[in-house]
C-alpha cells in the first residue's frame, strides 16, 4: 500500500532537515512510543503501542537509514515485529525551499503481513491515514520547537489514547 | 472493587453448582469444556460466527466463545447435556433424529440450544422465523433442510 | 481463541466504572463483547484492563419522552430494541437492529458497543447520524452531549475518549426514515449501507462502509437527480477488500442512497 | 429478498421398486444420533489426559522466506512451558515424507515443520507445549524467528516460469505434467461444422471447511515405542504409510483412534505433518500432547481445494449440435506442498467425458506449486473441477450456436440403453439415465412455466435465469491410476475391511476399517448385517469410529472418494456372509443335519420347515465360546470373522493412459433458478432442484442428506466462498469473519427427486455417492449465463465463484469476457 503527500512547514529547510534526522526528535512524532534506543546514526529501534481504539497493537520497529542527500532527500527502511503482524515500510522525503518555508514531498510504501493484515483489510487504509495525520501534526510541532529553541514549547496534549 | 487477573466464580450448569477459580482471560466455552469437562458444547470458529458454542445464560441464548467465564459468575447456564432427562430424549432431540437433522453432530448441540430458545419464545414459528432463529448456527453437512423440518415438527 | 492476560473488574456504578477506566491507560469498557472479545481472541489488540458494565442497571433501558424522543441506555441490547414498544416511536431503529448478525449476537451486543467500536461496516453509526441522534458522554469533568454527526472521529475512535463513557443515546421522533444495504449473504456483514431520513428538515443521508466514519450528505431535495448528484459530489474514496473494490462500493453507495431515500419518502 | 415460504416438498418418489423385505432401503433411526443429540459424542478435543501439554505452532507471517535462526530460549523460560520443537530438530530426527510424483516433484523435501525455508503464510516453523492453551500461545510470541524474505509467487501460470522457485532441491515449481490424448481430436476438428474456442476458464480456490477443525491427542509409550493418536484423520491407512517411514518406525507403532469427527470433506487426509510433529513432542517430553487447530490456522495453513485454470479450450461441433470432443490446457495450482498430489492430475480422468458421448479428448495437464496453502482432496476432488469444465463448455457452445442448452444436453448425454458405457479412456460408467433425471429436475423446478417466471421477475426489475448442472460421483478408486502418474508407485486396486463376531451372550459385534465423519456408517452397516443374519439392527453393535488395534483396516482404509456404500458395505457384507455360514455350520453340527437345512430367521438358527428346532444367537455363542465339548473335530468355526473386500480392477495401460479407474458412477442432475438485480449485481437463488441416482439406496434419508450437504457447499463455493490472497501472500478470507459460508437464511427452497439405476458391479447394487461433483457450482454458473447472455452476445461466465461484484462486472463490461470466446463456422 502506497501513501504519498505534501506538507508545508513555516521553517527553514535546515531546521526541518535537522528534526527529520534526529531519531530522538522523530521518536516524539510517532504515536504510542514507549521506549527508544539508538544503535548508531543510521540505525535505531522504537517500541511502540499503536493506539487502535480497542487496545494498542504492540510492536518493536527497527529503522535503518538507506540513503541520504543533505539537506534535500532521505530514504528509510522500517521493519516492525509485533504479535500477528509484521510491518515492512520504505519511506522517503524530498525537502525544497518554497515561499520562505520548506515543502516536504513524502511517500511511504507500507507492507503489513500476518493475521492483523488480513483481518483488518477494510480498516487498514483509514488507520494508516489517521496515523500519518498524527505523525505530520507532531512533526509540525517539533519543527516549530526546533525553530525557536528555548521558547516555552506548548505541552503536547496526549495524542489519541 | 479493583481489577483482578483471576477470580473464583460460582455457576449453576444444568442444575449443578460449580465453584472454580478461573483466569479473567479464560473464555466461557473453554471453562465449560476444559474446566467443567462438559464437552457437549463445541468450538467451530475463532471469530464468533459459527454458533457451535451456543448455550443459554439465565434463559438467554448466547455464544459462549464471546463471553469470559468471569462474566458468567452467578449465572444459570443450560447446555445440550441438560436437555434430555436421564437418557430420555426430549421432543426436539427426537425430532432431530427422526428427520435426519444431523450428520456429523458437531453443530447439533449449538443448533439444539438455538432451537430450544426459539421454541420457548415462539411455539409455532414459520419457516422464515425458524431460519432466522438458527441464522447464527453454521452447519456444513446438512444444508439446513432437515434441521428446519425437525424444528417445525417439534413445534407442533 | 486464546487471550493475553488481562485484568477484569465489574463495577456496580457509573462513577466506579469511570474511576477504573481513568486509573489505567490500557483500560477499556466491556459492553456486550461481540466485537472486543473477538479482537482480543485474534490478539490484534489487547486491553490491559476490562471494565465490565453489565451490573450498571442505569445504563440499560429505553424511555419514550412525551415529545416522542426515544432515549436508549448505552448497554441496551439489539434484542431489547427489537422487542421494545417505546423504540417503535422511531420504527427504523428496531428494523435495522433486527438485521444485525444473528439472535445470539443481538441478545448480547449493545447499542453503545456498536457505536463506540465504530467498525466501518457497522449498521448503527450511519443510522444514528441520519436520524439526528444525540450522544451523552460522561467523563471525569461531568456530562456533555455530542450530536451523532460529531461523535464518530476515526476507525475505532469516537468523541468518547479514554476514561470516558457513553451513557445514553437520544433519538428524536420520526417516521420518514429508510435504510438500504448490500450484505454478504442475508443479514451478513455489509458491503455498503446507507441510512436516510426526511424528518429532520432537509433530507439527511449517511453512507456507511465507505470511510472511517459515516459520510453525511444533506441534498436539498429528495429528488432522484439531486440525491445522485450529492453522492457523486461527495467523491467517495472507499476502501477495497476481498468482497468489493472501491469502484463497486462507490457505485453501490449511489444506488443504495436512492433506495434509502425512496424508502424514507414512502414512510413520511 | 423473497420470503422463503415454499416448504421443500417431500422427495418426489419416481420409481418405487417393489418394497424390498428387510432393513436395507428403510430409513431406520440412526444409531449415531442418541449420543450426538445429547452432546455425548466423543470428538478428539473432548479427550483429556492427566498432565497433558497443549501444543501451539509458531507460524510464518511471510509467504516465502529463508529461516536464518529460531531462538526458543525466552519461550522456555516462561513458567508453565514444557518444551519446544523446531524445524532443525525435525530435519535431524525424521526423513522427509515420501513424494508420489516423478521428478522434479519427487525431489521436494516436505518435513513436519519448516526446515530452512517457509513457503506460505501460516507455514509451521516451531511448536511450543505448555500447561494451558493460553500459556502455549503466549510462549509462541516469545519464540524469535529471523526471517530473510524471498520473492514469492501466488499465480499458477506465473509460477510455471520458474523465476521464483519454491523447492530448490526440485529445481522447478512443476510438480507433474503430462498429455492425455484419446480418440482422434484432429480428425474431429476436421469433421466439425463449427469449432468453438474458449480462451480461458478458471475454477476458484475454496474449501468445504468442516465445522470441526483438525487436531489430535498423542500419547507415547516409552516401553514399547508405541504412539496412540486420538485424532481426526480420514485415511489412517495412508497417513501411517507417510508417517511411519518419516519417523523411522514400523507402521504398527502408529495406532490411530477416532470416534466422532465433525466433518472432513477431504480436508483431514493430509494431517501427517502436524501429527508427526505431535508424535515427536510426545516422545521428547514424555507426556501426552494435545494440538487443537483453530479456524484461522485451518484456513491459512491446513488445506484448500485445487485451483485450476483451463486455457485454449477447443470444441468441434456438428451443425445438429453433436459435440465431437474437446481439447484443453489445464494448470492446477496445488499450493506450497503437493502431499496427496499429484493424484489430482489423474483423478479427473475417471470422468473424462463428463456425462457426454464425445469420443475425442486431448488434455495437456500441468500441476504447479505456489506460495499458498497446500491443497487436499476437498469434496468432489479433481472431478468437480473437470465436470465444471464440461458443463461450461456445453452451456457456452449452446449459447454461441443459439441452441437450447437443455436440448444440447439431451442430444449429447450418454443414452440409458448404452450402459455399461466405456469412456474414451477406458472407464466404465455402470448404469444411469441422465435424460430422465434432467426431466425430473425440470419438472421439480416448474420449467414449463419458465416464461411466467421471467416476466414476474422482470416486473420486479430483476433478470431471471435458469441453469442445469449435470455431474457424476465416481466412487471406489482404482489406485492403479496413480501408476499413470508415476510407474514406480506400488498402489493399485482398492480395499476395505470389516470384522464380525457372535460373542458368548449372542451379541453381534462389527468393526469397520472406515473413519465416519457423519455418513452414518454404524446405521447402514447394521442394516446390511441384520438382513443377512435375520435379526434387527438394534441387535447389531457396530463399534463407533476407528481404531487400528481392532485390526480391521487395510492399506487403503478410510472414508473418502464416495465409496463407503461399495467398499465399506462390501466388506461388511463379506464378513456377515461368512459369519452366517459359520452359524449355519455350527447349528447343523448341533442338530445333526446339513448347513443348507438351516435358516437364520428372527435372531435364531433353525431347521427349515421345523421352526421349533431353533437355536437363539445366545445359544450358538455360548456353545462355541464356552461349551464346545463334543463338537465334531472337523468343524472349523470361530464365529469371529474378518473379511477384506477387493473390487475387481486391472492395472491400467500406462502407455495409452487407458483403463477402468473407478467402479461406480452415481449421477446428480441439478436445476437452479436465479434472479439478478441488474443495478447492483446482487442475485438470489430463488428455486432449486436436485435429482440423484446412486443405485440401490441403503438408507434414503442419509443419501438425501448427502445431496443437501453437497449442494449447500457447492452453492457457497459458487457465490461467496473463495480463498483470495493479497500481493503480500496474506490470505484475505482467513476465518468465518470474511469467508462467508451459507447460513440458514442463505439457502434456497430445495426440492429433491431420485431414481435407482442398480449398479451391476457392486455387492448390494449400490453406488458410492456423497461428494456431489460440485453440481451446484455448475448449475449456478449456467443460470447466471442464461440470465445475462443472449445468442452470441452478452458476457461469458468464466469463473466458478461469482460474488455480487463479479456479476456486476459481467453486466458492466460484457465485451471483456465476450472476447474469450470465438466460433469458426465452416
Amino acid at each position: 500500500m502506497k501513501v504519498t503527500g505534501e506538507r508545508q512547514f513555516e521553517a527553514p529547510r535546515a531546521t526541518v532537515w535537522e528534526v527529520l534526522n534526529d531519531p530522538a526528535q522523530m521518536a516524539k512524532t510517532m504515536p504510542g512510543v514507549e521506549s527508544f534506543d539508538i544503535q548508531d546514526d543510521r540505525h535505531w529501534r522504537a517500541h511502540v503501542k499503536i493506539p487502535l481504539g480497542l487496545g494498542g497493537l504492540r510492536m518493536s520497529i527497527d529503522f535503518e537509514k538507506m540513503e541520504e542527500r543533505e539537506p534535500e532527500f532521505a530514504k528509510l527502511h522500517a521493519k516492525g515485529n509485533g504479535v500477528g503482524a509484521v510491518l515492512n515500510m520504505d519511506t522517503s522525503f524530498h525537502l525544497s525551499e518554497e515561499g520562505g518555508g520548506t515543502k516536504m514531498n513524502w511517500e511511504a510504501d507500507v507492507h503489513l503481513l500476518g493475521p492483523v493484515a488480513s483481518m483488518g483489510q477494510r480498516v487498514l487504509q483509514p488507520i494508516v491515514n489517521q496515523q500519518v495525520a498524527q505523525v505530520l501534526g507532531a512533526l509540525d510541532k517539533q519543527v516549530q520547537e526546533a525553530k525557536a529553541p528555548g521558547a516555552d514549547a506548548p505541552t503536547t496534549s496526549a495524542q489519541g489514547s | 472493587m479493583e481489577a483482578v487477573s483471576s477470580r473464583t466464580i460460582t455457576v449453576e450448569v444444568n442444575g449443578v453448582q460449580y465453584e472454580r477459580e478461573v483466569e479473567a482471560r479464560r473464555l466461557l466455552i473453554h471453562f465449560i469444556r476444559d474446566d467443567l469437562n462438559l464437552t457437549g458444547s463445541h468450538i467451530g470458529c475463532d471469530t464468533g460466527n459459527c454458533g457451535a458454542c451456543s448455550v443459554l445464560i439465565d434463559g438467554v441464548l448466547v455464544k459462549s466463545c464471546m463471553m469470559l467465564a468471569v462474566q458468567a459468575d452467578g449465572a444459570k447456564i443450560e447446555t445440550v447435556e441438560g436437555l434430555a432427562s436421564d437418557g430420555e430424549l426430549n421432543g426436539l432431540q427426537q425430532a432431530f433424529s427422526d428427520h435426519h437433522a444431523l450428520q456429523c453432530g458437531y453443530c447439533t448441540p449449538g443448533m439444539l440450544m438455538s432451537a430450544t430458545a426459539l421454541l420457548r419464545e415462539n411455539a409455532s414459528p414459520s419457516e422464515e422465523e425458524i431460519r432466522k432463529g438458527i441464522q447464527g448456527n453454521i452447519c456444513r453437512c446438512t444444508g439446513y433442510v432437515n434441521i428446519v423440518e425437525a424444528i417445525k415438527a417439534a413445534a407442533q | 481463541m486464546l487471550l493475553r492476560e488481562v485484568e477484569y473488574a465489574r463495577p456496580a456504578s457509573v462513577q466506579e466504572a469511570l474511576r477504573l477506566l481513568g486509573s489505567h491507560e490500557g483500560a477499556r469498557a466491556l459492553a456486550g463483547g461481540q466485537t472486543l472479545i473477538n479482537v482480543m481472541k485474534a490478539r490484534a489488540a489487547s486491553p490491559d484492563v476490562l471494565v465490565d458494565l453489565a451490573d450498571i442497571g442505569e445504563l440499560r433501558g429505553i424511555e419514550l419522552a412525551s415529545d416522542g424522543t426515544v432515549t436508549i441506555g448505552a448497554m441496551t441490547t439489539y434484542t431489547d430494541i427489537v422487542d421494545s414498544a417505546e423504540a417503535r416511536a422511531r420504527p427504523i431503529l428496531g428494523e435495522v437492529c433486527k438485521q444485525i448478525a444473528d439472535v445470539q449476537v443481538r441478545n448480547r451486543g449493545t447499542v453503545g458497543g456498536n457505536v463506540c467500536s465504530n467498525d466501518p461496516t457497522n449498521h448503527l453509526p450511519p443510522l444514528l447520524v441520519a436520524v439526528g441522534a444525540t450522544m451523552t458522554i460522561l467523563g471525569q469533568g461531568g456530562e456533555r452531549s455530542v450530536p451523532a454527526s460529531e461523535f464518530f472521529l476515526g476507525v475505532y475512535m469516537t468523541a468518547a475518549g479514554p476514561g470516558e463513557l457513553l451513557t445514553k443515546i437520544s433519538v428524536p421522533p420520526g417516521k420518514g426514515d429508510g435504510f438500504a444495504s448490500v450484505p454478504i449473504g442475508r443479514d451478513g456483514t455489509c458491503i455498503v449501507n446507507v441510512a436516510a431520513s426526511l424528518d429532520s428538515g432537509a433530507p439527511t443521508l449517511a453512507i456507511g462502509c465507505v470511510d472511517a466514519v459515516p459520510v453525511v450528505l444533506t441534498p436539498d431535495s429528495a429528488a432522484e437527480e439531486t440525491v445522485r448528484a450529492a453522492v457523486r459530489g461527495a467523491n467517495l474514496d472507499p476502501p477495497s477488500d476481498v468482497h468489493a473494490s472501491a469502484d463497486y462500493r462507490r457505485h453501490l453507495a449511489e444506488v443504495l442512497a436512492l433506495r434509502a431515500v425512496a424508502q424514507a419518502a414512502g414512510r413520511t | 429478498m423473497t420470503e422463503t415460504t415454499v416448504t421443500p416438498e417431500r422427495p418426489l418418489v419416481v420409481e418405487e421398486g417393489e418394497s424390498k423385505a428387510g432393513f436395507i432401503g428403510q430409513n431406520i433411526p440412526r444409531k449415531e444420533d442418541k449420543r450426538l443429540v445429547q452432546g455425548e459424542g466423543v470428538f478428539f478435543d473432548d479427550v483429556k489426559r492427566h498432565e497433558m501439554g497443549f501444543v501451539h505452532f509458531v507460524r510464518s507471517p511471510y509467504a516465502h522466506a529463508r529461516i536464518k535462526s529460531v531462538d526458543v530460549s525466552k519461550a522456555l523460560e516462561l513458567d508453565g512451558v514444557y518444551g519446544t520443537l523446531t524445524g532443525d530438530e525435525v530435519a535431524i530426527l525424521t526423513d522427509p515424507f515420501f513424494e508420489l510424483s516423478t521428478p522434479p516433484g519427487a525431489n521436494i523435501k516436505d518435513y513436519a515443520l519448516a526446515a530452512g525455508r517457509v513457503r506460505h503464510v501460516g507455514d509451521p516453523v516451531a511448536a511450543v507445549v505448555a500447561r494451558t492453551r493460553e500459556l502455549a500461545r503466549d510462549a509462541t510470541e516469545l519464540v524469535e524467528v529471523d526471517y530473510e524474505p524471498l520473492p514469492h509467487v501466488l499465480d499458477g501460470e506465473e509460477s510455471l516460469k520458474d523465476e521464483v522457485v519454491l523447492h530448490e532441491e526440485a529445481g522447478s515449481n512443476t510438480v507433474w505434467s503430462g498429455v492425455f490424448d484419446w480418440g482422434d481430436f484432429d480428425a474431429a476438428v476436421e469433421d466439425a461444422d463449427h469449432v468453438v474456442r474458449i480462451e480461458r476458464l478458471h475454477f476458484d480456490r475454496f474449501s468445504s471447511t468442516p465445522l470441526e477443525c483438525s487436531g489430535c491427542l498423542v500419547e507415547f509409550n516409552r516401553g514399547t515405542g508405541q504412539w496412540t493418536i486420538h485424532g481426526t484423520h480420514q485415511m489412517p491407512g495412508v497417513g501411517a504409510i507417510w508417517m511411519a517411514p518419516a519417523l523411522r518406525v514400523g507402521i504398527d507403532k502408529l495406532r490411530f483412534i477416532s470416534q466422532d469427527i465433525g466433518g472432513g470433506f477431504g480436508n483431514k487426509i493430509t494431517l501427517h505433518p502436524q501429527y508427526t510433529a505431535c508424535c515427536l513432542l510426545a516422545r521428547k517430553l514424555n507426556r501426552p500432547v494435545q494440538w487443537t487447530e483453530w479456524r484461522t490456522d485451518q484456513h491459512t495453513a491446513n488445506t484448500h481445494g485445487n485451483e485450476r485454470t483451463f486455457l485454449d479450450v477447443t470444441v468441434p461441433v456438428k451443425a445438429d449440435g453433436t459435440m465431437l470432443g474437446f481439447s484443453v490446457r489445464a494448470i492446477d495450482d496445488c499450493g506450497a506442498f503437493p502431499r496427496y498430489e499429484p493424484l489430482g492430475c489423474i483423478i479427473w480422468a475417471q470422468v473424462t467425458p463428463g456425462c457426454y458421448r464425445w469420443r475425442n479428448v486431448r488434455v495437456d495437464f500441468t500441476q504447479v506449486c505456489t506460495n499458498k496453502s497446500p491443497v487436499a482432496p476437498n469434496r468432489g476432488y479433481s472431478r468437480m473441477q473437470h465436470l465444471w469444465l464440461t458443463e461450461r463448455i456445453v452451456d457456452i457452445v449452446a449459447g454461441e450456436l443459439g441452441l437450447d442448452p437443455i436440448e444440447v444436453r439431451k442430444k449429447n448425454y450418454v443414452k440409458h440403453e448404452e450402459f455399461p458405457y466405456e469412456t474414451p479412456n477406458g472407464c466404465v460408467y455402470d448404469s444411469g439415465d441422465y435424460a430422465r433425471c434432467l426431466d425430473i429436475a425440470l419438472e421439480l423446478i416448474g420449467y414449463d412455466s419458465l416464461e411466467e417466471k421471467r416476466q414476474d421477475a422482470e416486473s420486479r426489475g430483476k433478470v431471471f435465469g435458469i441453469g442445469i448442472g449435470s455431474t457424476l460421483d465416481s466412487g471406489t478408486n482404482n489406485f492403479g491410476q496413480s501408476m499413470i502418474l508415476n510407474p514406480e508407485l506400488q498402489f493399485s486396486g482398492n480395499n476395505e475391511v470389516a470384522t464380525a463376531k457372535l460373542d458368548i451372550f449372542g451379541e453381534v459385534v462389527v468393526t469397520l476399517g472406515t473413519v465416519p465423519q457423519g455418513q452414518g456408517h454404524e446405521t447402514t452397516t447394521a442394516q446390511v448385517v441384520a438382513d443377512i443374519l435375520g435379526c434387527t439392527p438394534d441387535e447389531i453393535n457396530v463399534r463407533a469410529g476407528h481404531d487400528t488395534y481392532w485390526n480391521s483396516n487395510a492399506g487403503l482404509s478410510g472414508t473418502y472418494a464416495s465409496q463407503f456404500a461399495v467398499t465399506g458395505l462390501g466388506a461388511v457384507k463379506g464378513a456377515a456372509d461368512k459369519l452366517a455360514d459359520e452359524m449355519k455350520q455350527l447349528a447343523a453340527a448341533v442338530f445333526g443335519c446339513g448347513p443348507d437345512d438351516i435358516e437364520l430367521v428372527a435372531s435364531q438358527a433353525r431347521i427349515k420347515g421345523n421352526p421349533e428346532a431353533a437355536l437363539p444367537f445366545m445359544a450358538l455363542g455360548a456353545i462355541l465360546n464356552a461349551n464346545n465339548a463334543g463338537l465334531p473335530p472337523e468343524l472349523d468355526v470361530t464365529l469371529n470373522v474378518r473379511y477384506v473386500f477387493r473390487p475387481q480392477f486391472e492395472k491400467p495401460d500406462l502407455e495409452r493412459k487407458f483403463g477402468n479407474l473407478t467402479l461406480t458412477y452415481a449421477t446428480q442432475i441439478h436445476a437452479c433458478a436465479v434472479e439478478i438485480d441488474p443495478e447492483t449485481g446482487v442475485y438470489e437463488i430463488v428455486d432449486y432442484a436436485a435429482v440423484d441416482d446412486c443405485g440401490n439406496r441403503i438408507h434414503p434419508q442419509i443419501v438425501e442428506g448427502q445431496v443437501h450437504g453437497a449442494t449447500a457447499q457447492a452453492l457457497g463455493a459458487a457465490t461467496h466462498e473463495i480463498f483470495t490472497y493479497d500481493e503480500e501472500g496474506n490470505l484475505l478470507t482467513p476465518n468465518f469473519y470474511d469467508y462467508h459460508v451459507p447460513h440458514a437464511l442463505d439457502m434456497p427452497p430445495m426440492k429433491t427427486g431420485y431414481i435407482e439405476s442398480t449398479s451391476p458391479f457392486t455387492p448390494l447394487g449400490a453406488k458410492g455417492m456423497g461428494e456431489g461433483g460440485g453440481a451446484g457450482i455448475h448449475a449456478v454458473c449456467a443460470a447466471l449465463q442464461n440470465a445475462l447472455g443472449k445468442k452470441g452476445e452478452g458476457p461469458i461466465v468464466w469463473r466458478s465463484c461469482n460474488p455480487y461484484e463479479g456479476v456486476w462486472d459481467l453486466l458492466q463490461k460484457p465485451e471483456e469476457t465476450r472476447k474469450l470466446v470465438s466460433v469458426e463456422t465452416r
